[in-house]
C-alpha cells in the first residue's frame, strides 16, 4: 500500500469510504456520485457523508428507485471517460439491476475486445445481524466473484475502506465496492470497535487483489472477509488464551483473488476454516477448497470447516438470524474443533 | 357491494392509527439509551403508514378476502384494512411462532394466503406479482380482483411499467395503486418523477387512470370503487393514485432533516382529525361513537401486542425449515 | 447542421441494404447441406435490417461522430449509417481481429468508441446506458447527443420505462427511438403493446413523443431533426417512434410461417425502390445516378467482405485476454 | 425413477420435455405455458413444440419482452395455486428478471414460514458453441445454485429431460429447469447423437435430488451437468480403448445435491476432474472440492482438475469460443493427465 505520511485519527468506515471518494472528486471533475438517497441524506449508511455539502447537488446526484436505469447510466458515463461512482443502497436489490450490472458493467470492456473502458465503482451495502430478513441482509459477494469482469472489493476495516475506494476510483475497471452495514461504524448499529479506528488524512491507496494477513498464527488459518474478520480477530485473541494459534487472512478483494496467500498460510496452519457471511453452497469457501484441492490437498491435515450461512435466506426473527450467521460463537467451536 | 358506512370507513383508519403508534412506542421503547435498530423487542427496519390510512381503507372497502393484495414495504395499514388478524400480524411483527410466517418474514414480508395477502421489501415487485394472482383468479372464472400497492417512488421502477402494459395487454382485474406521500425517503417527487400525475401514465397503456388529490377515505372509496367495480366486471386494469401524506419518518429512526419546513405542516395534513369533524358535523359520528371506536380499538390493538408478546420466541432450528416444501 | 441530399440519403440506404444483402448470402453459403447455426465463414445469431434503413439514414442524418448511439442486436443499419467503418465491421461479423472488437464481440456486441457507438443484444439495455453517455456529454458542455434504439418489443421492458423518466428528470439530450417493424421474433405488435402508438407514453414522461407512420427517409428526416435539434439546445429528450418493416426473418433461418399472407405484401413495402422512384421522378436521382450509387456500394461491401475474410482468426490465447484492463 | 411400460421412440431432447409438459396439461387445468415466442413459434429451442396446438393461446401464452412481470405473474399464479410453466428464453437475460427470481419465486415459501408454496417451473436454455457471444452462451447454474429457495435441475439427454420436467411441474417449490441448446436435438444446431434417444410415450418421473452414474468407471471420476455429459461420455469411450476406466457422474440437479454420489466415486477413483461448462471460480468445481475436503481430503489421490469456462465472458469468434469450453479434447487431456 502506498506510505502516507498525513496525520491519522479515529473514524469510521463510512467516514473513511466518503473521505475517499471526496479526495477523488476534488482531484478530477470527471468523479461524481449517484444513487437513492445519496445527496443530503448523504447515503442511508453513510457512504457519502458531507459529500452533497462540498460538492452540490450536480456531483452528488439522488436519483429516482430505477436501479437499471441509474446504473446504466454510469456505464454510458463511464464508457465516455467519466468516473462515476454508484450506490446501490443494499446489495439484496441486485436484481432490479442484474442486467446492466453482469451483462454491460462487467462485459463491455471484453466484449470490445479491450476497445472500451468502464472506470466505473458499484459500492453498496451488505450484510445482517439486526433483523432485516430475507431481502435486505445478503452478502451476495460469491454471486459476483462467479461472474467474469467486475473487481469485488470487500473492506473489513477503516483504512482498507479508505485506500480500496480510492483505487477502486483509480482503476480502469469496473469495481464492486461491498461494505457491510454493520461494519460501517454507524451510531445506530451495534458494532465492533474494529469499525471505528486510525485513518490517515491524506490521500492513499490499498491495492486491489492482495490480501492482508489481519493476524498471523500457526495453528489454524481463517480465510474471511468483511465483518467476519472483525469477528475472527475477536476469536482469534481469546483462543490465544488457550493457546491456540489463530492466523486470519482477510482477503479483501475476491477478483482478483489472493490465491498465494491461502496457499501459504494453509501451508503453515494444515488446518482451515472458511469464515463467510453469504450462503456456504457454490461460494466463497468452495472456492478456496478447489484452490487447495487442485494445488495440492494433503495441505490439509484436518478436514476443512465451513462456517457460512447454511443455505437457507436470512430470517427475521433474532433468535433465527443469529442461528444462521457466523457468530463469534461459532467461529471459535470451529476452531476448537479443528484443533481436536 | 354495499357502500361502506363512512363511521366504518373512520373505525377503520383509528384502528389502523392506534395500531401503527403502539408499535412506534414499543419499537423504539427499548433501543435507547444508545438507540441501536438491531435491538429490542422489535428489532429491524420499521416503515409506518400514519398518514395513509385512508387509501387503504377506501380501497379495502371495496374488498373481500377473496381479493388479492400485494403490498409494500410499508403493509401494514393495507394488511389490517384487509383483515388480516392483527394478533398474528403483531406476533410477525415480534418475530413469535404465532406470526403469521412465524417469525421468518418480518415486518416487510408478510404472508396470509388466507386473505391473499403479501408484500415485500423490494421496490415495485408486487406489481408483476399481482398480475399473476389476477391471471389466476380469471382464469377460474371468478369475478376476485387483484390489487397491487408501490408508493410513487416505486412508480419509476421497471416492473411498473412492466405490470401495467401486462395487465392491460391480457385484460386482467387489477388495480394499481400508488401511494403518493411525496417523498421516496430523503428523495422529494420532484427528484424522482417526470411527471405531476402517475394518472398520465395509464394512458400509454390503454388503462384509466385516476389522481385523487385528496387524502380523504370518501374521495379514494369513490374511485377505488370505480376500479373495482371495472376490474370485477372483466374489463380489466386500471390506475388509482393518490395524494397522501407520510406523517413520521421514512423508517423508524429517520430524522427527516431533509423535510424542513413541511415538518411543521404535518399536523394539520392528519387525514383522521379532519375525517373526524366532517362526520361528527354530519351526525354520522357522535362524540360517544368516537369514544367506543377509540376504546375499541386500543382494547383490540393492547390485545394484539399482548399476545404477541406472549407469544414464543422460535427455537434457533427452525431457521433450517422451511426453504422447500 | 444542413439538410442533407435526398439522393445522399438514397444513396446511403442502398449501402446498407448492399451491405445486409451480402452478409445474408455470406452467411448462409457454408451452412448446408444440413443447416447449422454455428457453421460456416459466419456462425452464430443473425438479425438483419432490410426494411429498416429509413430509420438508419433519417436519424443518423443529424449526427455526427461525437454523437453516440446504441444499437439493439439488429444493430448494422445504424452503424453504417453513422459511419462505422464498414471494414471493420464486417470483419467482427466474421471474428476477426481485424474487426472493431478483435474477434471478442460479433454482430450484437459492436464497439466503436471514436464513433461513441454500442450495441448490445439485451433488449432495451442500450436506454440506460445513452442516459449516461448524455449525461457526460451535458455535463462537459458539449451539444452532442446520444440516440438511443430499441424495436417496439423492447418498448415493453422495464428499462424503457426506467430511461425514459430519467432523461426528462435530468433533462439529458437523449432522442429515444423506436424502431417499429410489428414483430418481435414471432409475437405481433398487438400481442406484446397495450397501446397503438408508443408516442403515447412519452407524455407520461413530460417529454414530446412522435410516431412516424411511414417507413420513409424523409419522414424520418423531419421528425428526427426535431429531436435532435431540441436536444442539441439543452430542451431535453423525446421520443421518436417509425413505423418500418422487417423484410426478412427475424433471424436468418427463421422460416416466418407465424408471419402467414403478410409474407406476400413485403416487397411491396420495400421503401428502398418506392423511394427511389420518387427521387427519379422529382430528378433528384437519374438512372445514371442510381447505377453509380449501386456500383459504389457494392464495391465498398465486395472490399469490406474481402477484408474481413483475409482478415487473420484470432488465436487462441487471446480468449484470455481483456477480462480486465 | 417410475418404472414404466409404455413403448419407446427415438425423439430429442425438445421434443421430450414439450411431451412432458403436454401430460401434466392433459392432466390439469392449472398447468399453463408461458414465455417469449412460446406459443405458434413453439419455443426458440424447440421447449414447446406443437402445445399451442393442442391447448390453445389460452393456456399458451406469448409474452411481450418483460421477463419481470411475466416471470412476477408466473410466481403470482403459482402462490395462488396454478402451476406455470414459465420459459425464459435465454438464462442469459435472467439479469432483467433477477429479482422476482432470486428475491420472490426463490424465497417467498421461506419467508411465509411456509405458510405460501410457489409451484412454479422457470424452464432457460444455457449453453455456448455456436459463435452466440457473451450475451447468448452462458450456463450459470453455480450462480442460481449458490442462492437459497430455487431448486436447480439440469437434464442431459431426453429422458431426464422428459422426467425432470414431470417431477419439476409437480413439485411444490420452485424449480429451475436448464436445458442446453446444444442438447435439445435440434435440426439447426450441431449435436451429439446423444441428443436424441429412446424415451417411453407415457407418464414418467425422474427423482429431482439423485445423480445418475452414467458409465461406471475404476480410475478418474468426472463430476458433470449438461452437453458436457454428453462429451464426457464419448470421451471416457475413447480412453477406454487406452485402457483408462472412466466414471461419468452427471449431478442432473444442483439443488438438491447428491453429495453421496460424488464421495462414493471419488472414494473408489481417488481422482476427480470436474467439467462444467459454467464459469471456474466460485462455481460447480469449487463446490465438489468443499464436499470432498470437509469430508476427507484425503479422498483425492492426486489433485483435482477443473475444467470450466476460465473466468472469461463467452468470445464471439469460433477459435476463441472454442478455446475456453471444455471440448472432449481437454476433457481427454485432463483425464490423462490425472493419470500420468
Ligand atoms: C429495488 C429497491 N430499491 C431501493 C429500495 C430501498 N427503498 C426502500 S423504501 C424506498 C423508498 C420508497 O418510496 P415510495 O415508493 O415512494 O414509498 P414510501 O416509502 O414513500 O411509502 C427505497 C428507495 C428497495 N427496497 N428496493
Ligand atoms: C431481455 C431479453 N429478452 C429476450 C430477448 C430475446 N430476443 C431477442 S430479439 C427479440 C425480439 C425483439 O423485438 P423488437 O424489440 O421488436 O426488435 P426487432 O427484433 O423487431 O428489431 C427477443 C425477444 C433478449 N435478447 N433480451
Ligand atoms: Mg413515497
Ligand atoms: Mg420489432
Amino acid at each position: 500500500m502506498t506510505a502516507t505520511t498525513t496525520p491519522t485519527r479515529r473514524i469510521t468506515a463510512a467516514m473513511a469510504m466518503a473521505e475517499a471518494i471526496a479526495i477523488e472528486m476534488r482531484k478530477s471533475d470527471d468523479v461524481f456520485v449517484m444513487g437513492e438517497d445519496v445527496g443530503p441524506y448523504g447515503g442511508i449508511f453513510g457512504s457519502t457523508t458531507g459529500l452533497y455539502d462540498e460538492f452540490g447537488p450536480e456531483r452528488v446526484i439522488d436519483t429516482p428507485i430505477s436501479e437499471t436505469a441509474f446504473i446504466g447510466a454510469g456505464i454510458g458515463a463511464a464508457v465516455e471517460g467519466m468516473r462515476p461512482v454508484v450506490e446501490l443502497m443494499f446489495i439484496d436489490f441486485y436484481g432490479v439491476a442484474m442486467d446492466q450490472i453482469t451483462n454491460h458493467m462487467a462485459k463491455i470492456h471484453y466484449e470490445s475486445g479491450g476497445e472500451v473502458n468502464v472506470p466505473m465503482v458499484l459500492m453498496s451495502a451488505t450484510g445482517a445481524g439486526y433483523s432485516d430478513a430475507a431481502q435486505h441482509s445478503q452478502s451476495l459477494w460469491g454471486t459476483f466473484a462467479h461472474l467474469p469482469g467486475l473487481k469485488v472489493v470487500i473492506p473489513s476495516n477503516p483504512y482498507d475502506s479508505k485506500g480500496l475506494m480510492a483505487s477502486a476510483i483509480q482503476d480502469d475497471n469496473p469495481v464492486l465496492y461491498l461494505f457491510h452495514k454493520g461494519a460501517q461504524g454507524l451510531v445506530w448499529m451495534k458494532k465492533n470497535p474494529r469499525s471505528i479506528a486510525e485513518v490517515p488524512e491524506g490521500e492513499f491507496t490499498v491495492p486491489i487483489g492482495e490480501a492482508a494477513i489481519a493476524r498471523e498464527g500457526t495453528d489454524v488459518t481463517i480465510v474471511t472477509v468483511s465483518l467476519s474478520v472483525q469477528h475472527s480477530l475477536d476469536v482469534a485473541e481469546e483462543l490465544a488464551g488457550e493457546g491456540i494459534s489463530v492466523e486470519v487472512v482477510d482477503l479483501r478483494s475476491l477478483v482478483p483473488l489472493d490465491r498465494e496467500a491461502v496457499l501459504n498460510s494453509v501451508a503453515k496452519t494444515g488446518r482451515l476454516l472458511v469464515v463467510d457471511e453469504d450462503y456456504r453452497s457454490f461460494g466463497l469457501s468452495g472456492e478456496m477448497a478447489a484452490i487447495i484441492a487442485e494445488t495440492d490437498p494433503t495441505l490439509l491435515k484436518r478436514p476443512m470447516r465451513r462456517l457460512a450461512v447454511p443455505d437457507v435466506p436470512i430470517p427475521y426473527a433474532r433468535s433465527l438470524e443469529y442461528a444462521i450467521l457466523p457468530t463469534t460463537d461459532k467461529i471459535a467451536a470451529a476452531v476448537r474443533d479443528l484443533m481436536s | 357491494m354495499t357502500t361502506p358506512d363512512r363511521a366504518d370507513l373512520y373505525a377503520g383508519m383509528v384502528r389502523i392509527r392506534k395500531f401503527e403508534a403502539r408499535i412506534l412506542q414499543e419499537y423504539h421503547a427499548d433501543k435507547s439509551p444508545a438507540w441501536d435498530i438491531g435491538a429490542g423487542l422489535i428489532p429491524g427496519e420499521m416503515h409506518l403508514s400514519a398518514g395513509q390510512e385512508p387509501v387503504a381503507v377506501g380501497v379495502s372497502a371495496h374488498l373481500t378476502a377473496d381479493d388479492a393484495i400485494t403490498a409494500t414495504h410499508r403493509p401494514h395499514h393495507f394488511a389490517l384494512a384487509h383483515g388480516v388478524d392483527m394478533k398474528r400480524l403483531a406476533a410477525e411483527i415480534y418475530g413469535r411462532t404465532t406470526g403469521l410466517c412465524h417469525g421468518k418474514g418480518g415486518h416487510m414480508h408478510l404472508f396470509d394466503p388466507s386473505h391473499h395477502f403479501s408484500c415485500s421489501g423490494i421496490i415495485g415487485q408486487g406489481y408483476p406479482v399481482a398480475c399473476g394472482q389476477a391471471m389466476a383468479m380469471k382464469r377460474r372464472g371468478t369475478d376476485h380482483v387483484a390489487v397491487a400497492v408501490a408508493g410513487e417512488g416505486a412508480a419509476n421502477q421497471g416492473a411498473f411499467h412492466e405490470s401495467l402494459n401486462l395487465a392491460a395487454l391480457w385484460n386482467l382485474p387489477v388495480v394499481f395503486v400508488i401511494e403518493d406521500n411525496d417523498w421516496a425517503i430523503s428523495v422529494p417527487r420532484s427528484h424522482s418523477t417526470a411527471t405531476p400525475s402517475n394518472a398520465d401514465r395509464a394512458a400509454g397503456y390503454g388503462m384509466p387512470g385516476v389522481r385523487v388529490e385528496h387524502n380523504d377515505p370518501d374521495a379514494v372509496l369513490e374511485a377505488a370503487g370505480a376500479a373495482v367495480a371495472r376490474a370485477r366486471r372483466g374489463e380489466g386494469p386500471s390506475l388509482l393514485e393518490v395524494h397522501t401524506v407520510r406523517l413520521w419518518g421514512h423508517f423508524e429512526g429517520d430524522a427527516q432533516a431533509y423535510r424542513g419546513a413541511e415538518l411543521e405542516t404535518l399536523d394539520e395534513r392528519d387525514p383522521i382529525p379532519a375525517y373526524e369533524a366532517r362526520l361528527l358535523e354530519t351526525g354520522e359520528l357522535t362524540p360517544e361513537r368516537v369514544e367506543e371506536i377509540s376504546a375499541a380499538a386500543t382494547a383490540e390493538v393492547d390485545e394484539a401486542i399482548e399476545f404477541a408478546r406472549d407469544s414464543p420466541v422460535p427455537p434457533p432450528e427452525d431457521a433450517l425449515r422451511d426453504v422447500f416444501a
